[in-house]
C-alpha cells in the first residue's frame, strides 16, 4: 500500500549526529519525545523548523533532521517568531533551557505570548546553566549552591509555567522527562494547538543538578476531571509549590497574529512601483 | 533688480507651534508646482516646546544641498529671530509678527505680518497660524495657491469642521501677501516644468526601495529618525502578503527578521544607534550562519542617546568593525533621496548574493529631509535573489559548500533535501559543529571570500569635477550633494577640485579611489562627526593621509564651509 | 525651633527646569505626587536617586533635585539595581514609562522582583509611545490604531499588575494621574516598604492617546476590606478588565537581596593582598 | 645523555575521562615544588565527549610559552594518538595504555602503562585512572611526590571514601614509572627553588588585582571562559562588604555596575565576545555620562558563538570601534598572567580617573592558562581613585566642567550639594540637556580631551630585544611571551629583531611606537586573528605597513611559528 510505505517514522527524525549529552541526562527524554511526537503527527521533516537557543538543551537541533536554527542564547523565540511569520505553513518548534528563556530570554516569551504566535515552545529545565557548568539559573531553588551562588541562592525562583500564564500563552502544560509518553502527547497536542504553546519540562541535569529523586517524589498528575478552560484555576495550581503537576494545564482559543495581519488588505502579491511612486508625484 | 529664482527660506520657532507644518506644506506646495526642494528640519527631542526650525531651498533648476545663510527668515517668536537672523544673507527677507519680535536696525527687508492676531482674531482660529504664514509666502514668490489648497484639502479631508477655516486662513495669508505690503525683495519663483519628477523623504524613497527589492518581512522597534520606515511598512506590507512587526526590542527586530530570511523572505530592519548597539550580537548571527539580512541604521547625533534629533554620520566605525569576532559585511550609504531608493536595492541585492548583514546607512537629515527627484527608472534597476540550491545540489546537499567565490546555494525549509542546522557556532560545510578547528580553517576564508567576490562585482564609484584636479575630495553617505556643489563653485572660480563618493563602503572599491588618490595632490574628506571616521577607514586601508573637515554641531555642511576648507587647502599647497 | 526649620518642602524636591510634557499630561500627576511624596518622607534629597528610562516619562528626573539617573530605554530597573545593592543607604526610585519597563525592559523586572531589590519602581503608563510620536505600546489595548498599528493593534495588552504580582514583587498598587493624593500614598508606602515595590500608575497621553475619561468611568478603588496579603486574590482582581482597581493590591515580606548578600560573611572591609595571594604560593 | 630540565608534555584524551583534571595536579604539584609551568588547555564546547587536551610546559628556567612540539605525549585513546603523535619532537616520549593505543613503529620512546587495567582490576577504582598517570608522570620525572599528595588530600577532603583509594592510585602511578619500566628519556626535573612565587591562572590573577584595585561591585554572566571571575567575586566579595550579582543577562550586568559606579562604588564586569557585544549600548552610556567602568572581555573564537573553547584575538575592533557615536575609551591588554594582575590595577586606575568605560582583553589562552610568577609587588602598584569635588566645588557644582584635561570632579549620590541628572542625553557642564547642539560642541572635545591627558599619563610600552634590530614585532595580549621567546631565540641566531608590547592599546602610544618601528627596518604583527585588526590600527594610526602573521586555527602561537617568519622577513630582506 502507498500509504504505509510512506509512513513516517521515528527514525525519520533522528539524524546521525551523535548526542553529546552526559549519560542519564533529562534531555535524552525530550529527545526521544519529540522524534516520537513528530512521527506522531506524520509531519514532513521539511516542513519542520526546529530552533534551539544556547545550552545544553540549543544542541537538539543537530540530533534532528528537520530544518534547525541554532540560534542565539535567549532569543529562540523571536527567530521562532520571523520563521513563522514569513511561512506560516511551516510547524515551528522552539527548544531552549531556562536561562535560555527565562533569564536572559526573559523579555521574548511574554511577547509572543501576548501575539499568541503559533509556535510550539518547550523549555527544558534543569535549574541548572548546564553549558556553563553549573552555575544557578533562574528556575533554581531557594538555597541552592552552585559555582556562581556559594553561599547559596536568595532570589525566588522563576515560574515558567505562571509566567505562561499570565502572558497570555493560550496553551500551557508541564511534562517531565522521566515520562516521554506523557511528554510526547503534551508536546503533539501543543503542535496541533493553534497558537502560543508552552509545554514546560522538568528535565533534570544529571552531571550537575541530579532532581530525578527530587521530582519522582513531588509529581503529581492533574486532576482526571481538570478543566483546561479555567485560567484562573491553572493560576492557583501552578502558584502550588509543595506539588509539581504534571499535564495541560491552560488551553484557549484566540486569534493568531500572523493570520490575523494577513487579513488586514486584500493581498495582492505584486508589488506595483509605478503606481506606488505615483503618490510621490 | 534681477529676480531671484531659487531660495533659501528658514522657518523657526516654538516647536509645536506650526514651524514644521508649514514648512511641509509649503514644501510640497512647491513641488507639486515643478519646483525643486531640499529641506533640512530639526526640533527638539521633546514632543512640545524648544525651539524647532525647518529650512527649505526651493528653486528651479538642481538643488543639491541647503545652500548658503538664509535668503528668507520666518521669526515665529523672537527667539527664532535671535538665534538665526544673523544667517540672512545680504538683501535678505525678514518676515515676523510685530506682536512678538522686534528687529534691531539692520539691511534685511522687513515684512512683518501680524499672523497671531490674524489667526485669532480675524479668523477666530488660532492653530490656524501656520497655513496664514504657509498662505503669506506663496503669495510674496508667485507660487500658485491651487497646489496648495489641493494640499490642505487632503491634510484635512476628514476633519471638514476645520477644512473651511485653514482654507480661508490661506487666503488671508495670499491676500496680506500681495495687497498689506510692498514687495522690495527679488525673489520669485517663475513658471517650471513638472515632468516625471517625485517628492520624498529619505524613508520614504527607503520603503519605497526596500518594497521593489522585494522585501516581505520588516520587523523594528520605533526610534527617531527611523520610525517612518516601520509605518510605512506596517501600512504597506499587509497587502502584499507580507508582515511587519513592531518588536519588543531591536534585538527581537532583528532576531525575527534573520528568521524570517532563513525561512526564505526578504526581510529588513530599520534603526537609529541605541538600536544599532543593540543589534549587534546578531550581526556576527548573520555574519557566520550567512543570513541575508538589510539592516538599516538611520544614524543620529551620539554616542548614547545623544541629540535624537540632530544629524552626525557617527556610526561609520560601529558599521564597519562593530560586533565580537571577524566576519564579514557589507556597508552602504546613500549620497541622496533619489539615491536611497537605488541603493536599498543594492543592498537587498547584496545581501542576497553575500548571505550576510548589509548595513545601509541613512542619517537624520536624509532620511527627513525632501527633495525632489526624477523617477527611478527600475528598468536599469536590477532585483538579485539569493542563490538556491538545484535538485542536483539537493543530493548530498552541502548548506556551506565551499566555493570559489564563497557563496553556497542556501536551501529554505519546505525544500525536500535541503535540510540543515544555521549555526552560531564554528560548522563544517555540512553545518556540523564537531570539527570546528579544522572548520574554522576553511570557513572563515571562505566567508571572507564573499567580500572578495563582492569588490569584484560591485558597482564602482564615478569621478565627479574636473579631470586635471589638484584637491581630490572623498566623501560618504548625505554629503554628496553638498560636497558636489563645492566642487562646482571652486572649479567655477579656478580651483580645480573633484569629488569620490563611493556608496558601498565595505568592501572598500580600493582600487578606484587609491587611483583617484594618486591622481590629486591633496585629499580632503569632509564628515559629518568629530572624530573623522571615514578618514581613518581610508587612511587603514590606503596609502592616503587626508586633510579633515569635520563638522559635529548636529548640522548639515553647507556648501561654503566646504568651499572654504577647499580654498585653504589650495593656498596652503 | 530647629525642627520646624530644617522641614523639607515640596519644593525643595522641584528643581528648576521647567517640564517639557504637553499641557495636561498625566505625566504632571505623577510629579506632583512624587514630590509631595518625597515631603512626606522628609528624604534627604543627596540620598534619593532617581533612575529613569527614556520616553516622556524619563524626563522626570530633570525635574526633580534628588541625585537622577536618565539612564537607557529598557535598563532603569537594572541601573537602579546597582546603585542600590552599592549603597543601601540611598532611597531608590525608578520612574518609567510603558515602552520602558514592558516593552524592550520586559526581561529585568521579573529578575528585580524575584531578588526583592529593595526598590520601588513607578511605572507612567500611557498606552503608547510617547516620546517617538504615537506608536503602539504593550499596554495599548486590541484594536488601537496607531502610527506603528495602522491596522489596530492585534497582541493582548501586557497586564503590569498581574505581571508584577506572578514575578514575585512584594508590593504591588496601581494609581492614576488623575489622582494625585493616593497616588502619593502609594508612593509613600512603596518606598517604606522593604523590597521591591512595584506601583503602576495610569498616566495618558493627551497629545496621542487621550484616555482620561476611559479611566475616569473604569475607576474603581479596591473594596474597603481588601486583604492585602492574599496573593490569589490580588491576582483574580488583576485579571479582571472591566473595571480599573486602585490602590494596594498586595504586600508581603521577604528578605531582601542586597541585605541577605551581605549576611553571607563576617564583613571585613580590608583587602588582604598578601594573605590572598598566599593561597596561590 | 645529558639530562633535560625542561619538558613539554601533552595529555590528551576524551573530554571527561581526566585529561584536564591530570593536567591540573601534574601542574600544581609542580608549581608547588618549584618549577616554572605554563599550559594551555582546550576541550570541546559539550559538558561530555570530544576531544580534550593539556598541554603542560614545565621547567626550572623561566617561560614564557607553549614551547615547541611536544616532548612528552600521553595518549589516553586511539584519537589522542592519532592526533597528536605527529607533534612529538625527535627524542620524544610517548605514554599509552597499550590495551587501547597501538602506536606505529617511531623513533619516539615509548613507555606503555595500562592505566585503565591498573584502575579497574588491581584497584579496583575505575575512576582514579587519571591520578595513576599522575603518579607515573611524578615517579618518571623525578617529582617529589609530596606536593601531589598534599594537592590529593586538599582535592578529595571532603570525600575521604575515595581520598585514599586515590593516595594508593598515586602511589601505584610512581611505583609503576620507577619499577615497571627502564626509563631511557632524558627528562628529569631537577631539584629547584621555591622561593616567593605563585601559581595562577590569568583569571585568578584578574579577580585577585580587581580585589586589590577596589573593585566592591560586581555582575556578570555566565560565559567560557570568563565564567571562574564570576565565581571568585562571588565567594570573595560578601566579606570585603562588596556585592556580587549574576545578572539576568549582560545588558543588566554591565548596567546595574554602572549604577554601582554612580553610586561611588569601583565596579567591573565579565563576559566574553557575545556578552560583549550586547553591552555595546551601554558602552556608549559610560561614555557619554562619564561613569567608571571595567569591562573584562576574555575572547574566545567567533564570531557569534563562534569556538568557546577556543583561542582568538578576534574583539580588538570591536574595543576600539564598537558601538554608536563617537565616544573615548580605554583599552588594556595585559600580556601575561603576572601582568593580568598589574594591568587589571591599572585598568581601575584609568577607568577611575578618566571616568569611562575601560575595556580589558583577555583571552581564553591567558584566562585558563596557568603560570608561575613572583609574587606581584604590590608596594609598586598604586590604586588610583576618582577624583570627588571638594567643598569648594559642590558650591555651584558642574558635574561635568569643562576642565583642560577633560576631567571633572564627580560626585557620588549622599554628598549634599552634589546632586545632578547623569545623562546620556547631551548635556551642558551642569547635566542640563535643554541646549544640545551648544554642549554638543563643548562636550564631545571635553571627552576626548580625557584621552589625550590619558596617553600623556600612562605608562609607556618598552622595548625588548637588541638594540640595533632590523625586524621589529609588534604585538598585544597573550602573545607576549611566546613573540619575546622567538626575539631571544633569533637574535641567538644571528638574525637581529626586537619587540613592543603595548599594554594600553587606546590610546595608542603613538610616540613611541612610531620610535619604534622608524628604528627598524621591517615590522611584522603576529596576532591570533584572520583580518589582522591590530595590524590594522597600527595602519590607521601610524606611518606603517607591518607584515602581518596571522593564525586562526584556534590555538595559541608556538615560538617556532614567529621565529619562521621572522626568518623570512630577514631573509627577504
Ligand atoms: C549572550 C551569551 N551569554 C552567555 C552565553 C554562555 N552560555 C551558554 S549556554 C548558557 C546557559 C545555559 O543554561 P540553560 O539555558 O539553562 O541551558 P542548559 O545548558 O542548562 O540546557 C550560557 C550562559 C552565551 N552563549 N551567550
Ligand atoms: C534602544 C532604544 N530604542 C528605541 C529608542 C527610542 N525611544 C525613545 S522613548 C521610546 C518609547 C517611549 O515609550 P514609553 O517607554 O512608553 O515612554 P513614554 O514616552 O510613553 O512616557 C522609544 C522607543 C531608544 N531611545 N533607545
Ligand atoms: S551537563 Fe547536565 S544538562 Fe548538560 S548534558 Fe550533562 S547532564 Fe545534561
Ligand atoms: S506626548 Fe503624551 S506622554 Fe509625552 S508629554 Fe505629551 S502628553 Fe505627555
Ligand atoms: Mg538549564
Ligand atoms: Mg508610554
Amino acid at each position: 500500500m502507498v500509504e504505509t510505505a510512506t509512513k513516517l517514522v521515528v527514525k525519520d527524525y533522528k539524524s546521525d549526529v551523535k548526542p553529546t549529552w552526559c549519560p542519564g541526562c533529562g534531555d535524552f527524554g525530550v529527545l526521544s519525545a519529540s522524534l516520537k511526537a513528530l512521527a506522531e503527527l506524520q509531519l514532513k521533516k521539511e516542513d519542520v523548523v526546529v530552533v534551539s537557543g544556547i545550552g545544553c538543551s540549543g544542541r537538539m537541533t543537530y540530533f534532528l533532521t528537520p530544518y534547525g536554527m541554532h540560534g542565539l542564547h535567549g532569543r529562540a523565540i523571536p527567530l521562532a517568531t520571523g520563521v513563522k511569520f514569513a511561512n506560516p505553513d511551516l510547524t515551528v518548534l522552539v527548544m531552549a533551557g531556562d536561562g535560555d528563556l527565562f533569564s536572559i530570554g526573559a523579555g521574548h516569551l511574554p511577547h509572543a505570548a501576548a501575539r499568541n504566535v503559533d509556535i510550539t515552545v518547550i523549555c527544558m529545565d534543569n535549574q541548572t546553566y548546564g553549558l556553563t557548568k553549573a552555575q544557578a539559573s533562574p528556575t533554581s531553588k531557594i538555597g541552592h549552591t552552585s559555582k556562581s551562588t556559594p553561599h547559596g541562592v536568595i532570589s525566588e525562583p522563576a515560574n515558567p509555567v505562571l509566567t505562561a500564564l499570565s502572558s497570555g500563552a493560550t496553551f500551557v502544560a508541564r511534562g517531565y522527562s522521566a515520562k516521554p509518553p506523557q511528554l510526547q502527547d503534551l508536546i503533539v497536542r501543543g503542535i496541533q494547538h493553534k497558537g502560543f504553546a508552552f509545554v514546560h519540562v522538568q528535565s533534570p541535569c544529571t552531571e550537575f543538578h541530579d532532581t530525578f529523586d527530587y521530582y519522582n517524589e513531588r509529581i503529581e498528575q492533574l486532576p482526571d476531571d481538570w478543566d483546561p478552560s479555567d485560567r484562573e484555576a491553572a493560576i492557583r495550581l501552578a502558584l502550588t509549590d509543595d506539588r509539581e503537576y504534571l499535564g495541560l494545564f491552560y488551553q484557549t482559543e484566540r486569534p493568531v497574529y500572523e493570520t490575523t495581519a494577513r487579513e488586514w488588505a486584500p493581498i495582492n502579491d505584486e508589488f506595483d512601483v509605478e503606481t506606488y511612486l505615483a503618490q510621490f508625484a | 533688480m534681477p529676480s531671484k529664482n531659487e531660495i533659501i527660506i528658514r522657518l523657526a520657532g516654538e516647536g509645536g507651534e506650526g514651524v514644521i507644518s508649514t514648512g511641509d506644506i509649503f514644501t510640497l506646495g512647491s513641488a507639486r508646482s515643478g519646483y525643486n526642494v531640499f529641506t533640512f528640519r530639526t526640533y527638539p527631542a521633546e514632543i512640545k516646546g524648544g525651539h524647532a526650525w525647518y529650512h527649505i531651498r526651493v528653486g528651479s533648476s538642481s538643488i543639491r544641498s541647503m545652500g548658503d545663510g538664509v535668503d528668507v527668515l520666518v521669526a515665529f517668536n523672537a527667539e527664532a529671530y535671535h538665534i538665526h537672523h544673523h544667517l540672512l544673507n545680504p538683501g535678505g527677507v525678514l518676515i515676523y509678527d510685530p506682536d512678538t519680535v522686534t528687529p534691531e536696525n539692520s539691511d534685511a527687508i522687513q515684512y512683518p505680518i501680524p499672523f497671531n492676531r490674524i489667526a485669532r482674531k480675524d479668523l477666530e482660529f488660532v492653530r490656524g497660524k501656520n497655513v496664514v504664514v504657509t498662505g503669506f509666502l506663496a503669495g510674496l514668490f508667485g507660487l500658485e495657491p491651487a497646489s496648495l489648497e489641493d494640499l490642505i484639502r487632503n491634510r484635512f479631508k476628514r476633519r471638514p469642521e476645520i477644512l473651511d477655516k485653514n482654507m480661508k486662513a490661506l487666503e488671508t495669508g495670499v491676500a496680506y501677501a500681495t495687497k498689506e505690503i510692498t514687495k522690495s525683495d527679488p525673489f520669485y519663483l517663475s513658471e517650471t516644468n513638472k515632468v516625471g519628477r517625485l517628492v520624498m523623504s529619505g524613508n520614504d524613497a527607503i520603503s519605497a526601495g526596500a518594497l521593489y527589492a522585494g522585501c516581505r518581512y520588516y520587523a523594528g522597534y520605533p526610534i527617531t529618525p527611523a520610525s517612518e520606515i516601520l509605518e510605512t511598512m506596517a501600512r504597506e506590507l499587509p497587502r502584499l502578503g507580507g508582515i511587519s512587526l513592531q518588536a519588543e526590542d531591536e534585538i527581537a527586530s532583528i532576531a525575527s527578521c534573520i528568521g524570517a530570511s532563513f525561512s526564505g523572505v526578504k526581510a529588513m530592519t530599520a534603526t537609529s544607534g541605541p538600536g544599532f548597539s543593540l543589534m549587534t550580537e546578531f550581526m556576527g548571527y548573520a555574519g557566520m550562519a550567512e543570513i541575508p539580512l538589510v539592516l538599516i541604521d538611520a544614524q543620529r547625533a551620539g554616542p548614547s542617546t545623544g541629540m535624537p534629533t540632530k544629524l552626525e554620520q557617527g556610526d561609520l566605525n560601529h558599521s564597519l568593525y562593530g560586533g565580537h569576532g571577524d566576519f564579514p559585511r557589507i556597508v552602504i550609504a546613500p549620497g541622496d533621496v533619489k539615491d536611497c531608493f537605488h541603493q536599498i536595492v543594492n543592498a537587498f541585492n547584496m545581501a542576497e548574493r553575500y548571505q550576510t548583514i548589509c548595513v545601509f546607512l541613512s542619517d537624520q537629515s536624509l532620511s527627513h529631509r525632501t527633495e525632489t527627484l526624477t523617477k527611478p527608472d527600475v528598468s536599469t534597476i536590477p532585483v538579485i535573489d539569493r542563490e538556491k540550491p538545484t535538485d542536483g545540489d539537493l543530493e548530498g546537499y552541502l548548506r556551506y559548500l565551499n566555493t570559489e567565490t564563497g557563496i553556497s546555494p542556501m536551501s529554505i525549509p519546505g525544500m525536500k533535501g535541503g535540510a540543515y542546522t544555521s549555526a552560531g557556532l564554528e560548522h563544517d560545510e555540512a553545518g556540523h559543529v564537531d570539527k570546528p578547528m579544522e572548520s574554522h580553517l576553511m570557513m572563515v576564508p571562505k566567508r571572507y571570500r564573499k567580500i572578495e567576490t563582492a569588490r569584484r562585482e560591485m558597482e564602482k564609484p564615478n569621478r565627479y569635477g574636473v579631470v586635471d584636479a589638484t584637491i581630490g575630495l572623498i566623501g560618504w553617505g548625505s554629503t554628496q550633494g553638498v560636497i558636489e556643489e563645492a566642487v562646482d563653485r571652486v572649479n567655477a572660480n579656478g580651483i580645480k577640485a573633484a569629488a569620490m563618493h563611493p556608496k558601498v563602503l565595505c568592501p572598500l572599491p580600493d582600487e578606484e579611489l587609491q587611483a583617484f588618490i594618486d591622481s590629486v595632490d591633496y585629499v580632503l574628506v569632509p564628515e559629518v562627526n568629530y572624530s573623522g571616521q571615514f578618514a581613518h577607514y581610508l587612511q587603514a586601508n590606503l596609502n592616503v593621509k587626508p586633510v579633515r573637515l569635520n563638522k559635529y554641531d548636529g548640522l548639515p555642511f553647507t556648501p561654503g564651509e566646504i568651499v572654504a576648507k577647499i580654498e585653504e587647502v589650495a593656498s596652503h599647497g
